[in-house]
């Protein structure tokens, strides 16, 4: 982690950026890092415990040039704040980090997250500046990405439903998932408007309904598959199978995923009407 | 008064016997459920759902008293003017409840909750209760709840219930009955309170033998050995109020509500009107629009506001106005933060940071 | 039309969602030129099928209507050029998360439908009347 | 067992249009029973409710004395205040209270009275200015300053107008800069600018002030400077309320809660605060 450090004091230093956000280590866990003088750099790290994806922070540091340590799957989110004119790149400094697999909190044994399983971004797309990675790069397995999904498709629709039901009567819409994706950076959220009020703000069958599909809606095109909303939800709602699902969906019908450049347009509000007219016989009448 | 016979030894099945006795009097059983490798209090119908290796449940116990989603009152069925009262009576049909016009709410048996769950329902008595204007939704299910508390015996490392004078794995407040896992089919049950003597009526089980109780109190050493995590506030917190550490401490704080949410004594809630019912429902401190105005002005606008306005209300000014920390040490807060901040860290951090005038 | 209505009991509450422009007028003409079609269907007007919003599909789906219908100009004759091809997108995309949630996909359908196919309205009309029957009552959320 | 959100089904009596967005309902009660036991004090406030829509704070405006029904201006801002403008006469709403401390009207009994509001702060003082006029032998001196932003944005045309006729009660009407119109004959400046012009006399005089934030603020910076007491300068604080009973935490500043420990502050209590107001 030297060349992190390295790096950051060298920024630093040179009074290119006014933080550098990066990942430290406290008490046994990894936590966000926001150093902003150069003798305190010593502390960032980066190893299979960081699993935080910090472009979110973003939202609170918008016109400020800062330095983002990012990996691959983070730094798909700063290519679709590009393409929603959300920063401008020269506030940011990108130090991509070479990444070979995080770890899942939640499982039992502390295996990857399956995220990686089928990962194509180890070195980021967008960066200025790269960290090599120490250790063995143990080549991604590369399972078939979305078997899970081809299996749940399979499944009759009322059973389907009854699984999301009861997943969804769990939620206490405690807005983590919302909070730290990325992608949800409105100013004022469609559930926070009552007049007139769309989205039931009580947790019900229906306001959580309504609450999880809207926002899994929103990222129709934009989720960077980062994981981040299924680990903060305390209720272990499956929140990456809807992504996951859009993600399928987004590639088979428009070719298109997410993060992938910063000057394409995003692809719900782009067109091809030869390529989308195998779309009409099937579901236009 | 409790007859003195308070402690026995009962095994798992009998145990599980007494609590299959309590659905079969059409009394509500809550017990700890395993759902997606997460535990929670629901309702359960047999005794065998009932999860037994758990370290705690993820909603507290607040949750069967003060409900994240409750109908306050029900002015619909087409009538004008509205028909004012309350909830139709759930269980009977149309007529209302003569006393003191409440719905009725079934009785509930609430077991295996942890004894930091039991103590936080004290802290929660206070401001729902002890005040001029009682809280009648809260103060009828909490008559009509018992609780029969499970002792730790491997609290973890983000527990810190023994910060608190009747704190600890073990402490027995607040709760109607206390078990003891002492063996591997074998629990030690203590009775605290007439509720918990109706459930186990006519207790014809041994009494504990000294080497029993013995084996209680090495268990309750062991587990009070395990707890790491300790409180310390710093006394002039008020001075601390403007110190920069909190705006540092705040910035990788997402804002969302877990730590509000599975906190087992915050109790803010929003009332609100969905179709033809009014109705309150847990609300975080820490939203944005959780103090706008409808001048459009917002009072706690900066993300380390209302991140502050959190360890204030609960280690100065509950303080201040009921005497006690509106905090029971179940670390769920640290447990289930998505960025996993310590509050304990946070207040160590305040306390030794040099206050700038 | 009577006989059929008592026979299975359930009429579906259909709302269709159609842009001024085309699909409106389209049905106005049908109104106008005595068409007999099914009434089930309540239309909402709005500027351009690119109007659409999961808003509305998820309050409608929530409360009791049993199905939506969108319905918009032609692929190069929308009033604002290409306000129809967007809406083709997201219209794709929700109805196939919603499947994967479980909603049955008769009841989320979209159309074509000018200004001058009366005839085509009202065949669209009754045919998604009947698919939803078939899939009977939206009783997700009772 | 009392439930305290079960409203009372109250009837609007009267509605009157002061400006383009505020109205006076005069509401009472159904039944006479609750008609009775329905007393309250200057500056406490209510929490109205429509069906179907929610529930709202609002200050009480008419005098205690007048018994029978009530006042409240309000003014369309948000869903619950809009529908409530789509309201007429003979419709039925839902009243919870009265909630909150009042003035502190045996205080500032014997001292000279300023009485200083902004926009529809008028309406809660408006309770007291009455109150003192029924017992004029305890209130000898009564000074208002009201100010608002434009000439049609003040509340009570007719009455501002009758207590600028009366000798006994100097009446001070100030409209924001820009906000005057060719025939305005009162002040033009913010509330603050015209209190420092007037230079009241502080010796033994209690100050009410009810109005928006920024306002109180820049007031409060005036009133010391003029030596008044910080006990003396007494004012309401807004803030969002949902349960109107100290349970809910919405109207939290420091360790107070605005419904229950206020509205009504002195300055010795606000100097004390940790939060600004």
């Amino acid at each position: 982690m030297k060349e992190l450090i390295d790096k950051a004091k060298e920024l630093l230093k040179e009074k290119k950026v006014e933080t550098v956000i990066g990942y430290r280590e406290i008490r046994g866990c990894v936590v966000p890092a926001y150093v902003d003088s150069p003798c305190d750099a010593d502390c960032l790290i980066f190893d299979k415990r960081c699993v935080y994806n910090l472009a979110n922070y973003l939202k609170w540091f918008k016109n400020k040039n800062v330095a983002l340590v990012l990996k691959g799957c983070d730094a798909k989110s700063i290519n679709v704040w590009l393409q929603e004119f959300q920063i401008k790149r020269e506030n940011i400094f990108i130090i991509g980090v070479e990444c070979y697999g995080v770890m899942n909190e939640k499982s039992a044994d502390a295996g990857l997250s399956d995220k990686c399983g089928h990962c194509e971004a180890h070195v980021p797309n967008i960066y200025d500046a790269v960290i090599k990675h120490q250790g063995d790069k143990k080549e991604s397995v590369q399972g078939e990405p979305f078997k899970d999904i081809q299996e749940f498709e399979k499944l009759p629709h009322d059973e389907r439903w009854d699984f999301w039901k009861k997943q969804f009567e769990k939620c206490i819409k405690c807005y983590a998932c919302r909070e730290i994706c990325p992608m949800c950076y409105c100013k004022e959220c469609i559930v926070e408007r009552n007049i007139p009020q769309w989205i039931m703000s009580s947790p019900s069958v229906k306001g959580n309904f309504e609450w999880n599909m809207v926002r899994a809606f929103h990222l129709a095109g934009r989720c960077v598959e980062c994981g981040e909303c299924e680990r903060a939800c305390p209720v272990n709602i499956p929140l990456m199978k809807l992504n996951k699902k859009l993600i399928k969906e987004m590639k088979e019908l428009f070719d298109y995923s997410a993060g992938q450049k910063e000057d394409v347009k995003s692809a719900i509000d782009d067109f091809y009407p030869e390529k989308d007219i195998k779309i009409d016989d099937k579901m236009i009448r | 008064m409790i007859s003195e016979m308070k402690k026995f030894i009962i095994s798992k099945n009998e145990l599980k016997k007494i609590l299959a006795g309590i659905v079969a009097e059409n009394i509500k059983l809550i017990a700890p459920v395993s759902r997606d490798n997460a535990f929670f209090l629901e309702e359960v119908s047999d005794a065998e759902k009932i999860a037994w290796d758990y370290s705690n449940v993820v909603k507290p116990v607040k949750e069967h008293i003060f409900p994240m989603r409750e109908v306050l009152l029900d002015f619909g069925r087409g009538t004008d003017p509205p028909a004012l009262d309350e909830p139709e009576a759930r269980s009977s049909g149309k007529e209302k409840n003569p006393a003191g016009n409440m719905p009725p709410v079934k009785e509930q048996v609430i077991f295996g909750l942890r004894p930091c769950d039991a103590r936080s329902l004290l802290v929660l008595d206070k401001p729902f209760l002890q005040e001029k204007y009682v809280d009648s939704y809260y103060k009828e299910r909490r008559e009509k709840t018992t609780l029969i508390a499970m002792a730790c015996l491997n609290p973890e490392k983000t527990c810190l219930c023994s910060s608190f004078e009747n704190g600890g794995p073990f402490s027995s407040a607040g709760s109607d009955v206390l078990c003891v896992q002492t063996g591997q089919d074998e629990f030690l049950v203590e009775i605290l309170s007439e509720k918990g003597e109706k459930i186990f009526k006519n207790p014809s089980f041994a009494q504990p033998s000294g080497e029993v109780l013995k084996k209680l109190e090495n268990l309750k050493a062991d587990s009070e050995a395990k707890i790491c995590k300790a409180l310390k506030v710093p006394e002039n917190l008020r001075e601390l109020f403007e110190a920069g550490t909190w705006e540092t401490e705040s910035l990788s704080c997402i804002a969302c509500g877990i730590c509000r949410y599975l906190s087992a004594t915050c109790y803010c809630f929003n009332i609100t009107d969905e179709f033809e019912q009014r109705l309150r429902y847990w609300i975080p401190c820490s939203f944005k629009n959780y103090t706008k105005m409808t001048s459009g002005e917002i009072s706690r606008e900066k993300k380390s506001a209302r991140f502050k306005h959190w360890y204030f209300h609960k280690f100065s000014y509950h303080k201040d106005n009921f005497g006690e920390y509106l905090c029971v040490g179940c670390g769920r807060c640290i447990k289930y933060c998505p960025v996993k901040i310590d509050f304990t860290e946070v207040l160590g951090k305040i306390g030794n940071s040099k206050q700038e005038q | 039309m009577e006989e059929k209505k008592e026979k299975n009991g359930f009429e579906p509450r259909l709302v269709g969602i159609l842009c001024r422009w085309c699909s409106y007028q389209g049905a106005d003409l049908a109104g106008t030129s005595r068409l007999k079609y099914e009434p089930n269907m309540t239309v909402l007007r709005v500027p351009c099928s690119a109007r659409m919003s999961p808003l509305f599909l998820m309050k409608g789906l929530t409360s009791d209507i049993d199905g939506i219908l969108f319905s918009g100009c032609h692929p190069g004759d929308c009033h604002y050029i290409s306000g129809n091809m967007n809406a083709r997108r997201r219209f794709v995309i929700f109805k196939k998360l919603l499947e994967f949630a479980g909603m049955e996909p008769e009841r989320i359908q979209m159309s074509w439908c000018s200004a001058s196919e009366d005839k085509k309205w009202a065949d669209i009309v009754d045919s998604v009347t009947i698919e939803v029957k078939k899939t009977g009552p939206n009783n997700k959320f009772k | 067992m009392q439930n305290i959100y079960l409203p009372e089904l109250a009837k609007i009596e009267k509605i009157t249009e002061e400006t383009p967005d505020i109205k006076t309902f005069d509401i009472s009660f159904a039944d006479a029973g609750a008609r009775e036991k329905f007393t309250y004090l200057p500056g406490q406030f209510i929490m109205m409710s429509v069906f179907g829509f929610g529930e709202a704070p609002f200050g009480l405006a008419s005098t205690p004395d007048r018994k029978g029904y009530f006042q409240c201006s309000i003014k369309k801002m948000g869903k619950v205040t809009s529908e409530i403008h789509r309201l007429d006469a003979g419709n039925i709403v839902g009243i919870r209270g009265p909630y909150g401390n009042g003035f502190p009207v045996k205080e500032i009994e014997g001292q000279r009275l300023l009485f200083i509001a902004g926009g529809i702060g008028l309406a809660p003082l408006r309770s007291l200015i009455y109150y003192c006029f029924e017992r004029r032998k305890k209130f000898p001196d009564i000074t208002i300053l009201y100010g608002a932003r434009t000439v049609k944005d003040l509340v009570y045309k007719p009455e501002l107008k009758k207590w600028q006729e009366d000798k006994s009660i100097k009446t001070v009407l100030t409209v924001d800069p820009g906000g005057e119109d060719k025939n305005w004959t009162g002040k033009i400046g913010l509330v603050p600018k015209i209190l420092a012009e007037m230079n009241p006399f502080a010796e033994n005089t209690a100050v009410v002030l009810c109005g928006p934030p920024i306002m109180i603020k820049f007031t409060f910076i005036e009133l010391l400077r003029m030596g008044f007491r910080e006990k003396q300068v007494i004012t309401t604080l807004e803030r969002t309320m949902q349960c109107g009973v100290g349970k809910c935490g919405h109207c939290s500043i420091d360790k107070y809660y605005v419904c229950k420990d206020g509205p009504v502050f002195n300055y010795e209590q606000i100097k004390t605060f940790l939060e600004e107001i």
